[in-house]
């Protein structure tokens, strides 16, 4: 913006500079003293940690010496500055192991995205209209002090409300202790494919609110639920690893890897047998399996117990799922399971995973359930080929405690925090800090969300960039990129080993940006008193030299690596010997469950097709819709770039009259989108399916106006007991509206479904 | 049957030269504008990089390179036929030959001008010349590329030189009838032709070796432009048929181009009373010669593609027989068979000019599909089903074809202007009559028309 | 230089201006022999004429011939040369590969031949030469131009008769 | 023995993340074409992962396989280029050098695995994402075609450190930028006259294929075919 501005001028004014120096207004700019030493051309790489999505791998950044045009107080030049040029994987770190994932790779373009927000800004428009200007950090940080402690002096800092993407480590840690110490509620967090479920759900299984780390290397037969766990579900760099293992890594054995989706996703595209069943009885199949496994009178494994405390029926031996009943409910046929029954016996250690779109039913906890004691009947949780979850260093515990004991992430927490406001209830908040969440974005439309924050009187973001949300602020506040700021993480699995991750910035900060914590501890020191008590720290980095630096004389003595100084050299903390996996708690006891059949919006009658939005490959949820690399690289199965689109099974289109490429509406009964139609053979006749993350409504010049939102037809469907957003339970019609474009890389699939490889 | 005398043959046949009609004027500025506009184009894709044109990966090809071949081809109706007819001493050649070696200089020039600007980087086409250069490199002479360069200005030359011959003698005519500023050009031009028995006795053995070394340049220039395919493992490209093939296809378009630009001429420089219908006819019965030459190999190139079954040859294969290319392919066999075999191969049709002239116009459009149908599908459909690709046209290319025929048509108008159309000693030589050496044989000194005399050798 | 000529409509009295000047070489009056003298110059060629027999020989097609060769030699050396100075691999291809160069020599062969031939033409033709020559603008019109060039003055008078004799209408004076 | 360059791809590894492209992107300084030309099949992907569906609902199967410039013994592309722009260097890299290129196209109709790509624009990088360009790799200008090189600046980094140490190139001491990334590693780049190399040891695996090997252009790429599962 003031760049381009500048530009313009040196346009005119220079005009007469522009005939020598070839006329380019940056040798016109003046050079800044470099502020720090680097080798020219010699490459030095530096640890981070990857924040594209909640895995926490390690980074290695390659930083070389370039010119730069920053501003330093008010004045537009060029300086040397060592510049991020590629991430990949650090190769110690125990979660990804010097690998790397695509939006892990594209990292790099959050720090030098030409849309970032380079400095501090006010609103001047009305709300919404994008119309800010440029203030001062001192300003900006005066202006949030003051609207936090004129909520206190009216002594309404209980109606501050924080909404967050799901955060651990020290940043969160310190969110926490900001809001309680100023008395407001905890933080609420946004996670589009929240996987609340299965937290809660092995927690009341095994004591451990999280999720699993599975030791596929190791496990010779897999049968996955729903899970994306190659693309973009849970740790996927980490399982992926471990998947090439499975396959490949051990001489004479190859697993053999079950899937169950109603979608061929690039995860089942890798299965040996890819079995569809109907949407929301995985539990059912999960529970058909153990039902075959009981009459094989397997020896009942120790963990049995805790089967039979979380299954209605088990001690019976589940008469309700015998194969013929499961065939009936799920549509799998009885000699399929009783097959898969059998080869999971000959072939321990055996392990299920469950994951994605069946947690994303009315009865998810129902297959959650049934899964996890499946595994429990297999005799493998926190065994060789198992299932582990990764022990928790004492920063973390805390944490997570915080994110089961309430109802973080759930529809329910928004609900609480929205509804006050569309009813203008005096409960309402009165101040909004936002950071990197997007409901607006996210929510289903009945939500109403960006309704209900309009109503709130102040908003301030901490976002990088303008998105459906941050556009709402009265007052934004830039953060670093992660690259430019101190960053830790404690993994919640991926790895057996306790893991701290650490990282000192890798580069310089590029515009005039602040890290949110320091802005926070700042705020805390301008509000004074007991603030400053609950955040005594100056800066961020001092917190988490507290925070780990003390791990040294803590109980891990004698580990060397547990220096502070080491820790910032290699990234992080982990013990380095693989340690027993904390050994799965009882059952915390409650009634175990019984059979509960999914609930679906819309009748089968006038929308004939389940709706399955998926977390795209490349965006996730959409919180990477602004990467170039990301809108390009090619969709794994349909090989679409820069697009949406709506998956679906050739017969169901050939009824329709619907061709490869042609706009179709796609209805809820809560609203409707339209996109190119895909042929996909790979997806059930009676489910349509849609990848998440494109159709931004404002989210730079590369996401905004692209494609459309599947989010914004769901019905604000919950999970049963959990109450988070059960997204995969809407059902639709489609009609074909016209002829549309796809944009695919896969030239040969303009006609249609492409024909088999040449061999 | 009008006689002509000497006298009116050089009337008849200066007059274009000589006078400049208003229509000359109109067309030049008619044809030019067109032209100037292609040039607009070509300047357009130069400034803003060759992506305004609808080639993609992996068509690499498209549009400029049949534009290549295509005019490459319709480059072998001059020197290829004046030459044969010429060895084959035809006389109804006569009023031929030059209207056709005009064809073959002019469509050359056209034809070359696209490996050139097909360039991604057109300024640097220069690197395609052998010399020694800064860059320490030479032209890869494994390249059909480096060979089309020589072949193509070996055949450049040639035929400057095979048209140039003839003219002379047509020079010093224009030269003793005119004056001024034009005299002087003229009398340059002729070289200070006399014709002297020794002159004309060296002109025609060179013309006679000429005639003799220009058709195989001919032949191996079209087989190269072939080879520019063939020699690249790509489905349907890969076929030791396309020598022969390009090069049939090429007298096929070339004949057909031929007897347009005749038809044009006799319609615009009145030269009704030589170019007959006599003549078409006999063109004309070349032409279904050719057609069915045509046939045989696009039957015989199909045929061993099909029963050899070859998958990736027939996903090629396919997308022209059924696929989205179809139309086209079809629309290619009406225009090069269905529609000019009847007009042809039936008297009353071949024998009116008319007839003779569609049957041309629908070879020379069926022949340019028929080289974007070599080019594209093939490019489009290559080994690997993930890569296949689609092409469309954008409005610089429509223009830059556009442009070139008219250019075509412009270089034409101009070169009547300033040459005499039709060889005029050569026409004298073919109005006398038989004679017989040594015997003071009295010549009939009214001329009977060209016209029989090419009739009467056409028939026997 | 000087000449004396006539023009003559059709190629028969032009035959028989030639075969006049050259009998009339026989009589007395005539010192020396005119028959080196004899000019004809014609708008179109008289194959099958005597007079227009003269200079037909020639061994332009040898010419040709050698050309060819040269062109073809220097074509295969030229590439094969730079090939091996310049060696860079390509396609597991030998660095001088006989058959592409193949298409190089053919091409040039040609070329060699088109060249000598113009050269030949030129030479042998005498072209180009604009000097002022025994000429006759009528000749464009079909007329025969038969002379004697640097006729001896003795002999002048036989010569005008000669050319009449054959029908010419006059006869011409042509000098520099 | 001279270094012979080359890759093997596990098919059976691979999971069709497209992490290789990202890297490779990032890596290799490869321009975005934006959704307009994207949509006209302009887009720019050295290494790329083709997908292939076969069998019908629900009996359906999807296969990968990532496809990179195979850097071909006898290699097509080489011998049509006019101008030497694409030929093979001692290292038995298919290498293309652009400023030599001037854009005839040739190679990239020769190539029967289209892995050639052009420019048929001026790449650009809209400020300041041009901060993060490797300056190892030159930008490629309007009209010239570019391709895998196999990450030809590793190499010659490694190269040059190891003649510094004055010591052998050791196997697996760098890789590039697809393979270093590749999570379930089915990506191994190495020499292949180095017998002892893991490339050259996968590579003599009994799963090991050519790509389109029967077209004669010796690859040196080798993909292992996937097995399949028996109880």
């Amino acid at each position: 913006m003031e760049r381009r501005d500048f530009f313009k001028v040196a346009a005119v004014t220079g005009a007469t500079a522009a005939l020598d120096g070839c006329g380019k207004p940056e040798n016109q700019l003046i050079r800044f003293i470099p502020e720090e030493d680097l080798a020219p051309g010699a490459a030095e790489w530096k640890p981070s940690i990857c924040t594209m999505c909640p895995a926490g791998c390690g980074l290695m950044v390659k930083v070389m010496e370039g010119d730069a045009e920053v501003v330093r107080n008010g004045k537009l030049g060029l300086i040397k500055m060592g510049l991020a040029k590629k991430l990949e994987g650090n190769p110690n770190h125990p979660i990804n192991q010097g690998k790397l994932c695509p939006r892990g790779q594209a990292g790099l373009q959050v720090t030098y995205h030409p849309d970032r927000i380079r400095h501090p800004l006010k609103r001047t428009g009305p709300r919404g209209s994008g119309q800010y200007q440029e203030i001062s950090w001192e300003e900006a940080i005066k202006e949030l002090a003051s609207q936090l402690s004129s909520l206190r002096t009216a002594n309404q800092t209980g109606s501050l409300a924080f909404l967050t993407r799901p955060l651990r480590g020290q940043r969160r840690e310190l969110i926490e202790r900001f809001l309680s110490a100023l008395g407001a509620p905890p933080a609420v967090t946004i996670e589009a494919f929240d996987d609340a479920v299965l937290r809660r759900a092995d927690l009341l299984s095994f004591g451990h609110a999280q999720l699993p780390t599975y030791d596929l290397a190791r496990s010779n037969y897999v049968v996955v639920f729903g899970a994306d766990f190659l693309g973009t579900w849970n740790s996927p760099v980490a399982q992926s690893v471990a998947y090439g293992e499975m396959r490949q890594g051990r001489p004479g054995v190859r697993s053999k890897f079950v899937m169950i989706e109603s979608r061929m996703s690039q995860t089942g595209a890798n299965a040996d047998e890819w079995i569809p069943a109907r949407p929301g009885t995985e539990g059912v199949l999960a529970l058909g399996l153990a039902h075959v496994l009981l009459q094989e009178l397997i020896r009942p494994s120790a963990d049995t117990a805790r089967a039979i405390a979380l299954i209605q029926g088990w001690a019976e031996g589940l008469q309700d799922y015998t194969p013929q009943a499961v065939e009936k409910g799920t549509g799998v046929p009885a000699a399929t399971v009783i097959r898969i029954a059998h080869e999971m016996i000959s072939h321990q250690p055996a392990l299920a995973i469950i994951g994605g779109a069946p947690l994303a039913q009315t009865n998810s906890l129902f297959a959650a359930f049934a899964v996890n004691a499946l595994n429990a009947l297999l005799g493998n949780v926190g065994k060789r080929g198992g299932i582990f979850f990764t022990p928790q260093p004492a920063q973390a515990s805390r944490q997570n405690s915080l994110s089961t004991a309430s109802d973080q992430g759930s529809l329910a927490a928004l609900h609480r925090f929205l509804d006050p406001l569309l009813q203008s209830s005096p409960a309402a908040a009165k101040a909004l800090l936002t950071y990197d969440a997007n409901p607006v974005f996210a929510g289903p439309p009945g939500l109403r969300v960006r309704e209900a924050l309009e109503n709130i009187p102040f908003i301030a973001s901490f976002d990088s960039f303008i998105d459906e949300t941050s556009i709402l602020a009265d007052l934004v506040l830039p953060d670093h990129s992660p690259l430019e700021s101190w960053l830790d993480d404690t993994p919640e699995s991926g790895t057996a080993s306790t893991t701290i991750s650490l990282a000192l910035p890798a580069v310089r900060p590029l515009h005039n940006t602040r890290a949110m914590p320091d802005v926070l501890l700042d705020v805390a020191h301008q509000l004074g008193a007991n603030l400053h008590a609950a955040l005594p720290w100056k800066t961020f980095d001092e917190m988490l030299h507290d925070a780990y630096g003390g791990l040294d004389n803590a109980k891990r003595a004698g580990d060397p690596n547990a220096d502070w100084d080491k820790m910032k050299e290699q990234g992080g903390w982990w013990s380095t010997e693989p340690q027993k996996p904390a050994a799965p708690a009882h059952p915390i006891s409650q009634s175990a469950v019984s059979l509960a059949q999914p609930e679906f919006d819309g009748d089968e009658k006038d929308f004939p097709f389940h709706f399955l939005p998926f977390a795209s490959q490349m965006l996730l949820d959409g919180s990477l819709a602004h990467l170039p690399w990301m809108q390009e690289t090619p969709d794994p199965t349909s090989t679409a770039m820069w697009s949406s689109w709506v998956e679906i099974n050739p017969k169901a289109a050939e009824r329709l009259g619907i061709k490869q490429g042609d706009l179709v509406e796609v209805a809820s009964q809560h609203g409707k989108l339209q996109a190119p139609a895909l042929i996909s053979p790979g997806i059930a006749p009676d489910v349509v399916a849609m990848p998440v993350g494109q159709g931004h409504e404002n989210f730079t010049r590369y996401a905004s106006g692209r494609g459309a939102n599947p989010f914004s037809i769901l019905a604000p469907m919950v999970v049963n007991e959990t109450g988070s957003l059960a997204w995969a339970a809407t059902r639709v019609k489609i009609t074909r509206v016209g002829k549309g474009k796809l944009i695919l890389f896969a030239g040969g699939m303009h006609e249609g479904p492409q024909e088999t490889e040449r061999r | 049957m009008s006689e002509k005398t000497i006298a009116q043959i050089n009337d008849d046949l200066l007059r274009p030269v000589l006078r400049t009609s208003a229509r000359f004027w109109i067309a030049v500025l008619v044809l030019g504008a067109v032209v100037a506009a292609a040039a607009g184009a070509v300047s357009y894709q130069m400034w803003n990089g060759i992506g305004v044109w609808g080639i993609n990966r992996p068509v690499f090809w498209a549009f400029d390179i049949t534009n290549f071949v295509f005019w490459i081809g319709i480059s072998h109706a001059g020197t290829l036929i004046s030459a044969i007819l010429r060895l084959a001493n035809a006389p109804w050649r006569r009023p031929v030959t030059r209207c056709a070696e005009v064809i073959t200089v002019f469509a050359l020039m056209i034809g070359g001008m696209f490996p050139i600007i097909h360039l991604g980087r057109p300024w640097l086409f220069f690197w395609m010349v052998p010399y020694p250069s800064e860059r320490g490199i030479w032209p890869q002479f494994r390249s059909p590329l480096a060979w089309d360069f020589f072949a193509i200005n070996t055949y450049l030359t040639g035929s400057l030189i095979f048209l140039f011959y003839p003219i002379i003698p047509d020079f010093a005519l224009v030269r003793d009838k005119v004056t001024g500023w034009r005299k002087k050009l003229y009398t340059v031009l002729s070289l200070g032709w006399r014709g002297t028995p020794r002159q004309w006795h060296r002109l025609e053995s060179a013309m006679h070796i000429m005639a003799i070394v220009i058709i195989p340049v001919a032949v191996s220039v079209h087989t190269i432009v072939s080879w520019d395919f063939a020699m690249a493992p790509v489905p349907m490209w890969h076929s030791t048929i396309f020598g022969p093939y390009f090069v049939a296809g090429a007298i096929f378009s070339g004949i057909a181009g031929l007897i347009i630009a005749m038809a044009f001429l006799r319609k615009v420089l009145r030269l009704e009373e030589y170019l007959q219908p006599a003549h078409f006819d006999s063109l004309g019965k070349l032409l279904l010669m050719m057609c069915l030459v045509w046939v045989y190999f696009v039957f015989a190139e199909r045929l061993t593609v099909w029963y050899g079954n070859e998958s990736a040859e027939m996903a090629v294969f396919w997308t022209t027989q059924r696929g989205p290319f179809a139309p086209l392919f079809w629309t290619m066999v009406i225009c090069n068979f269905v529609i000019p075999f009847p007009l042809l191969a039936i008297k009353r049709f071949r024998t009116t000019i008319t007839g003779v002239v569609i049957a041309s116009w629908t070879v020379v459009i069926g022949m340019w599909l028929e080289r974007f149908l070599i080019i594209v599908p093939s490019l489009s459909h290559k080994y690997l089903p993930y890569t296949y690709g689609s092409y469309r046209p954008t409005w610089v290319e429509i223009t830059i074809l556009v442009g070139a025929n008219a250019a075509m048509g412009l270089l034409y108008i101009l070169f009547s202007k300033f040459v005499p159309i039709i060889s005029i000693w050569e026409l004298k030589v073919g109005a006398h009559k038989p004679v017989v050496v040594h015997k003071q044989v009295s010549v009939v000194r009214t001329l009977p028309a060209v016209a029989d005399d090419g009739l009467r050798t056409t028939d026997t | 230089m000087q000449a004396l000529y006539a023009l003559y409509s059709d190629p028969d009295s032009a035959q028989q201006a030639v075969d006049a000047l050259r009998s009339s070489n026989g009589s007395a009056s005539v010192d020396n022999d005119l028959r080196d003298h004899i000019a004809v110059i014609s708008s179109e060629p008289f194959d099958g004429y005597d007079f227009f027999h003269r200079d037909h020989k020639t061994i332009m097609p040898w010419i040709a011939a050698a050309g060819g060769l040269v062109g073809g030699v220097c074509g295969f050396l030229f590439a094969a040369y730079t090939q091996a100075v310049y060696p860079i691999p390509t396609s597991g291809m030998p660095i001088v590969p006989l058959y592409a160069d193949g298409v190089i020599t053919y091409e040039l062969t040609m070329l060699g031949a088109v060249l000598a031939t113009l050269f030949t033409l030129l030479l042998t033709a005498r072209l180009p030469n604009w000097k002022r020559k025994l000429y006759d603008p009528e000749i464009s019109d079909g007329k025969i131009l038969v002379g004697v060039i640097d006729p001896p003055d003795s002999a002048r008078a036989v010569i005008a008769d000669a050319l009449r004799g054959a029908g010419a209408g006059q006869v011409k004076e042509f000098s520099l | 023995m001279a270094i012979k360059w080359g890759m093997v791809i596990d098919l059976d590894r691979c999971t069709g993340c497209e992490a290789c492209v990202v890297a490779c992107r990032a890596e290799n300084n490869i321009p975005t074409a934006g959704a307009d030309q994207a949509a006209r099949e302009r887009a720019i992907h050295w290494i790329r992962v083709e997908r292939y569906w076969e069998g019908e609902f629900p009996d359906v199967r999807l296969r990968f396989r990532p496809v990179l410039c195979q850097q071909c013994e006898a290699a097509p592309c080489e011998a049509v280029c006019p101008t030497y722009a694409s030929h093979h260097t001692s290292e038995g890299l298919n290498a293309q050098i652009y400023n030599r290129c001037i854009g005839t196209r040739y190679c990239g109709n020769a190539c029967p695995y289209t892995v050639r790509f052009f420019n048929f624009y001026n790449p650009v990088w809209e400020k300041p994402f041009h901060l993060q360009l490797n300056p190892d790799v030159s930008i490629r200008e309007v009209g010239v075609m570019e391709k895998c090189t196999f990450c030809i600046q590793r190499i010659q980094a490694a190269e040059i450190q190891a003649e510094a140490e004055n010591r052998e190139l050791k196997d697996g001491e760098f890789t590039t930028a697809c393979a270093q990334s590749c999570p379930p590693k089915a990506l191994v780049f190495g020499d292949l006259n180095d017998p002892a190399s893991e490339a050259a040891r996968l590579s003599r695996s009994n799963r090991g294929t050519k790509l389109l090997g029967e077209l004669g252009t010796k690859p040196a790429v080798t993909y292992l075919e996937p097995e399949s599962w028996e109880g």
